[in-house]
């Protein structure tokens, strides 16, 4: 005979504001096996919790209903507090009064009526639950950093100084990034290389990392501690081991005007590259698509001024596996070209830019040498215009959120802009400055107090081009909207951030969920930043939402430390809610006929065929049977089992036929 | 119910509008890009990012001055604002609304007077004829504004290029017309 | 006449769909009583003899919802779902079920809203359509006498 | 195949060779005009601007008329008439509540099923599959390809080539001979419907315009609107005097331009009757 305990919680008034818990806990009392039903303000609190363990031992319960929050939220709180008690924490279940019921009803009867039905079903599921046991799984302790920008770099670097292994994957052919492209990083204004590049060396330096370049996931298999990832090395063409990175073949390469995506267009490389001068690593690739031997069949001028003879135009991919028991994705983001600008001309005039290429306009490192010159002539702009929010906050664009670094960014381009252009005058059309963030609101005051940036509150209507000039046309919407029209000589547009491309199928790939703009979601927006919904998958930077640099920083060594916590174990304890094939007493041993169409449908191939021997090893009988390993218990293989061989923990048919029985019929 | 598009969190005359024009006047971010793209905004005493701002106030003051603006009249639905707005706010629609409103509440600014005769004497030719007779409607429109000398060097060479008939073409069903325009003048 | 208040069964996933009325919770926004979920882990494990079983039992109509295509937590489990669902509805049409009492969605976890409309539009149409007598006959469920209006 | 043809009141009176050029363009290509009867006017600015109602119930008698008329597509060349006929028939479809008290109002049956076509888009479909061989007298100009508002806007309504920098009648110019310059005021507001009561607005608004295509090498301007056309040709004098210059390019319609190309009588495509003097 089961003993239920109901539980019901009032969560101080965000159930009982419309939910009649005193009634739910006195009708519910009524049912058929329930030991004890009472209502209480706060079931998580530690009072709360006493209850409940008080009660278990009391009352010799077997199975525990708390009517509460979203499982989402509790279920492994009040599961401990059971196990603690002596209960089998698989034994305790929630109903979701406050998410599912009382948030989203007025106070009505009605809502009451639901709040019962919604705990009657649970209570008739607990009369059917089975004690469960943990599963055990070893950890492998290698991470899997995916993205070589600011953020992967520094997971990387402080999973490896936690004494752990790291694979860093890369698809460009340097790690570095972004913030490798910044002239200068707000708001101290110091060099974005000087910065960057040491940590880049120490990457490629460290015992503990490995470093694969040009390199992209290909697939994954596998959970938490025990992934299994296969990575697909491209094809560099160039031997690595036996090239010194003396770059003879770049000067060599007779393909000399391939637009640099290093210098966002602005420069131009070589079919056979290193994309910038500290590069990391500082060994060159062909590019396939573009090298004129791979297209015209004819050149290989590279090969013959090799002088170690590294140039290998039959290297193929490799695809390595390796197993790494945790990932971090730090895939970034890209920012909106100009072409995204019907308003702003398409992106046909070369002196109309995005913020990111004023960035190389303004390195020193850059096309320019660092002296901002607009691209289609070379003259020094004498006035520039900077247009914030391009494409950010615009529903209409699709783009309805802030991409939040521009209103720096574009203060500090302003500011380096003044500083280098000594009697220049720039505009800045802004909406709203938000600058939340240590130092970065003075930053921006500089910038119009001291630098003298002329800030003009108002979105930019249009852009076009007479006589040489770009006429941008505005508003002031501090001055009554009275129209401002500006002869520009250059305008830089602060395009929003937005996700990389395949940026989705990277998330389908790995189980993550993501956000309607393709930015990878984290598993809770206060509590769990840097956590995934897929246990073991972490985030870092701005593959979750534009983020500037400290914050990925910040972001990076928060998933760094997720990571060196879950290493620090040797086993781990998954939910034992997987499937089982159900077995019985010769001479039928399963009631599973053999068909495995459970087979076909397990996307984990985590079914196998077991053969059934006689004493004399004979076959008898061929049944199904479940690597619990390798189970996520989606449970896909129980509703294509003909015979209902196959039940999956937690789920099986007992469980959830009595939930809907009970759901309709009341008591 | 928060789907509702003519369920509006305004009150006043942002609020009306957006029940019979699905326009949500709280949309409107004052980012000013309808005010910089608009051809006339330096004509009107208010540009449309300011009528949006004095709608979004719910202050019957301002509500009182954006009826009586000249800004409605002279916007000409050219629907640059519209095709522009990052919020995807159809202003033009708005500004029908406030002009048909301005009629009926006898509000109408002074200076518009001009624009509101030539729209009524257009409608005025359509009500009789179907069509817009042009020369009936110029003569209406100038006995309206008594403005007679104004375009009057146009008659000779818009005669000569055949470009003015003297008698109208009338539409055969003229009650179908005339009931048209009784049923939509209708007070509601 | 109190107004017919049909007894609605969804059956969800637990990673988008569950995930996403949570979120309708944590948002506030307001739908109709009428629907009451059950958890599964995910629409693969959703067996339609379930789904008979809620008629069965009494039920007016029925919400199915997962993960969008390709957003499934075990990669999967939704196509097979939505295939099986293609199959059971012929079959249904060929039984006699009304199918417009079978509501098939996916719901992300991000789309509380979606959540509330599906909620509320499904309860708006069963209502419309009105218990479902046939079904509770043969079943031999009470049919009750005030739901005729 | 027999098309529908709404001139619109402009078409028979002061831009009578746009009506007249559509209809030689039509003719020369074996495209049957049939036109609505009995039409009535789309009640332009004037009627959206005082009544909404009426402004939705005129353009759908013009449709209704089409339907009985067993037209299933229209051609509407006056850009402004294209707009006001789109805009109801999209937010009829929209709301079956208005649909219902128009079709009240006017007493006639509408279904909202006839395909509007704007001239371009007229031209697209029947005479550039045809053009081949039929250019006799390459339209070897400079020209301004000038598209105004209502062609392009609103996007949501119309779909109808891009908002800004629209190319559909460049490319069409393109294949007659013509070289379209790229310019800045393509899609900017001629004044439109202030032209008589606000001559001095429309003076600047269509002085930006004309001075643009003058500065950056235009020989004529090409329209697609009859308000367009006689803004910036019946109105050269305002504009000329708001410019401060004398500017003389002519402003023809896409029509005569391509009928020119093909060879047609100059006569025919109305040109004798442009204030200025159509030279090209």
């Amino acid at each position: 005979m089961a003993k239920i305990g109901v539980f019901i919680c009032h969560c101080g008034e965000n159930i009982s504001a419309t939910v009649d818990c005193a009634k739910v806990a006195e009708v519910v009392g009524k049912y058929d096996g329930v030991a004890i039903s009472v209502d209480y303000k706060y079931m998580c609190s530690d009072p709360g919790q006493t209850l409940i363990k008080k009660a278990i031992v009391e009352k010799g319960l077997t199975g525990v209903v708390v009517a509460s929050c979203s499982p989402r939220m509790h279920e492994p709180t009040f599961r401990k507090a059971c196990a603690e008690a002596g209960l089998n924490p698989y034994m305790c279940e929630m109903a979701n009064l406050r998410e599912h019921c009382s948030w989203v009803h007025e106070k009505s009867e009605a809502t009451t009526q639901k709040a019962i039905d919604l705990v009657r079903t649970i209570v008739e599921k607990v009369k059917h639950n089975q004690s469960l046991n943990a599963i055990k799984v070893p950890v492998t302790k290698t991470a899997l950093v995916i993205g070589g920008g600011i953020a992967g770099i520094q997971a990387s670097l402080d999973i490896a100084n936690s004494g752990h292994k790291v694979i860093l994957i890369e698809k460009d052919p340097s790690i570095g990034g972004h913030m490798s492209q910044l002239s200068e990083t707000f708001p101290t204004l110091d060099c974005s290389q000087c910065i960057l590049t040491p940590r880049m060396v120490e990457v490629a330096q460290h015992p503990n990392i490995a470093l694969y370049t040009y390199a992209e996931l290909e697939s994954i298999d596998g959970f938490i501690g025990n992934f299994k990832v296969k990575i697909r090395k491209k094809a560099k063409s160039v031997d690595e081991k036996i090239c010194t990175g003396c770059g003879l073949c770049t000067t060599k390469c007779p393909n000399k005007k391939i637009p640099s995506e290093f210098n966002e267009g602005l420069g131009n490389r070589t079919a056979i590259y290193v994309p910038f001068p500290q590069a990391v690593p500082n060994k060159p690739v062909i590019d396939k698509t573009l090298c004129t031997y791979y297209t015209k069949g004819k050149c290989k001028i590279c090969e013959k001024f090799c002088p170690t003879h590294a140039i290998k135009f039959d290297q193929e991919d490799e695809i390595i596996e390796v197993p790494v028991g945790a990932i971090v994705l730090a895939t970034g983001f890209t920012v909106k070209k100009t072409n995204f600008f019907p308003e702003y001309g398409y992106g046909k005039h070369p002196d109309i830019v995005t913020g990111l290429q004023f960035e190389r306009l303004a390195s020193a490192s850059g096309p320019t040498l660092g002296e901002i010159r607009r691209p289609s002539d070379g003259k020094i702009p004498e006035t520039i215009v900077f247009v914030a929010c391009a494409g950010s906050r615009d529903e209409a664009k699709g783009i309805p959120y802030c991409s939040k670094i521009c209103c720096m960014y574009t203060a500090k381009h302003a500011m380096l802009y003044q500083h280098k252009v000594h009697g220049g005058k720039s505009y800045v059309f802004y909406m709203d400055i938000r600058a939340g963030g240590k130092n970065y609101d003075e930053f921006v005051r500089r910038a119009i107090e001291e630098d003298g940036v002329n800030y003009i509150r108002g979105r930019v209507s249009r852009v076009y081009e007479k006589n040489g000039k770009l006429i941008v046309k505005g508003a002031d919407t501090l001055l009554g909207a009275t129209p401002v029209e500006i002869e520009a000589d250059m305008v830089v547009l602060a395009t929003a951030g937005v996700a990389n491309e395949g940026a989705e199928e990277l998330a389908q790939k790995l189980h993550v969920s993501y956000d309607p703009y393709h930015f990878f979601a984290e598993a809770h927006p206060k509590l769990k930043p840097v956590e995934t919904n897929t246990a073991g998958i972490f985030l870092a930077g701005a593959c979750q939402a534009p983020r500037d640099i400290p914050e990925s920083v910040a972001m990076a060594s928060g998933a760094a430390a997720k990571v060196a916590g879950l290493f620090s174990q040797d086993e781990l304890t998954r939910e034992p809610l997987i499937a089982v094939v159900n077995r019985q007493a010769p001479p039928v041993f399963s009631s599973c006929v053999g068909c495995f169409l459970c087979m076909s449908a397990c996307p984990y191939h985590a079914i196998e065929k077991e053969e059934i021997k006689n004493r004399q090893g004979e076959v008898i009988k061929t049944v199904a049977k479940v690597n619990p390993g390798l189970c996520q218990g989606c449970g896909t293989c129980v509703a294509f089992c003909r015979t209902k061989s196959i039940d999956i923990q937690g789920y099986t048919h007992e469980e959830v036929y009595s939930e809907v029985m009970a759901l309709l019929n009341d008591y | 119910m928060s789907s509702d598009p003519h369920h509006s969190v305004i009150s006043g005359l942002g609020g009306e509008i957006q029940e019979h024009t699905e326009v949500k006047v709280s949309h409107c971010y004052q980012c000013g890009k309808c005010s910089a793209g608009c051809p006339l905004s330096d004509e009107m005493d208010y540009p449309p990012s300011l009528i949006m701002r004095m709608l979004q106030t719910g202050n019957p003051e301002l509500e009182e001055k954006v009826l009586r603006s000249f800004s409605i009249w002279v916007c000409l639905t050219c629907e640059m604002c519209y095709a522009r707005c990052p919020m995807s706010i159809d202003i033009p629609k708005m500004m029908d609304y406030l002009r048909e409103k301005a009629i009926k509440e006898k509000k109408t600014n002074p200076k518009a007077k001009q624009i509101i005769s030539f729209h009524k004497s257009f409608l005025d030719s359509v009500r009789y004829t179907g069509k817009m007779y042009e020369v009936g409607f110029y003569a209406d429109y100038k006995t309206r504004t008594l403005k007679i000398l104004d375009d009057m060097m146009l008659v000779p060479p818009m005669m000569k290029r055949g470009k003015l008939r003297i008698i109208p073409e009338m539409i055969k069903d003229r009650s179908g017309i005339a009931s048209i325009f009784r049923k939509t003048s209708k007070k509601k | 006449m109190a107004e017919f208040e049909p007894k609605i069964v969804a059956f969800v996933c637990n990673w988008c769909t569950y995930a996403g009325a949570d979120l309708t919770g944590t948002s506030r926004i307001k739908y109709a009583t009428n629907v009451r979920i059950v958890r599964f882990p995910c629409t693969g494990r959703i067996d339609y003899m379930l789904l008979l079983k809620a008629f069965d039992e009494g039920a007016d109509g029925i919400i199915v919802s997962g993960c969008h295509p390709n957003d499934c937590h075990y990669t999967s489990g939704n196509f097979h779902a939505r295939r099986r669902w293609m199959t059971f509805r012929s079959m249904c049409d060929f039984m006699g079920i009304d199918t417009r009492r079978i509501k098939f969605s996916w719901v992300s976890a991000a789309e509380g809203a979606k959540w509330a409309d599906i909620v509320n539009t499904t309860v708006a149409s069963i209502r419309e359509i009105g218990p479902y007598d046939e079904y509770k006959k043969v079943a031999k469920k009470p049919v009750k006498e005030e739901n005729h209006g | 195949m027999t098309l529908g043809f709404y001139p619109g009141c402009s078409l028979k009176g002061s831009s009578r060779e746009y009506a007249e050029s559509v209809l030689a363009v039509a003719k020369a290509f074996d495209i049957q005009i049939q036109e609505i009867k009995d039409w009535n006017c789309c009640g332009a600015t004037a009627a959206h601007s005082l009544n909404r109602e009426l402004s939705l119930a005129l353009p759908a008698r013009v449709l209704s008329l089409a339907e009985k008329q067993g037209l299933t597509e229209i051609v509407v060349p006056c850009a402004a008439c294209y707009g006001r006929l789109s805009s109801t028939q999209y937010e009829l479809a929209k709301n079956p509540e208005l649909k219902a008290r128009v079709a009240e109002i006017n007493g006639i049956e509408y279904n909202g099923t006839t395909t509007i076509l704007n001239v371009i888009q007229m031209l697209d479909k029947y005479v550039t599959p045809k053009l081949e061989g039929r250019v006799v007298k390459p339209f070897e100009h400079k020209v301004a390809c000038y598209y105004g508002c209502y062609l392009v806007r609103p996007h949501e309504v119309l779909n109808f080539d891009r908002v800004e920098e629209p190319q559909s009648m460049d490319s069409l110019m393109t294949k007659v001979g013509a070289t379209p310059i790229d310019w800045a005021f393509k899609t900017e507001c001629c004044g439109a419907s202030l032209s008589i009561s606000r001559t001095s607005s429309v003076g600047k608004l269509s002085g930006k315009i004309v001075g643009d295509a003058f500065d950056r090498g235009a020989e004529a301007i090409i329209v697609a609107c009859p308000m367009c056309q006689s803004n910036l040709d019946m109105r050269r004098k305002e504009i000329n005097e708001y410019l401060g210059k004398k500017i003389d390019i002519p402003v023809l319609y896409v029509t005569q331009a391509l009928g020119l190309a093909i060879g047609l009588d100059r006569k025919s495509l109305g040109l004798q009757r442009h204030f200025v003097k159509v030279t090209v």
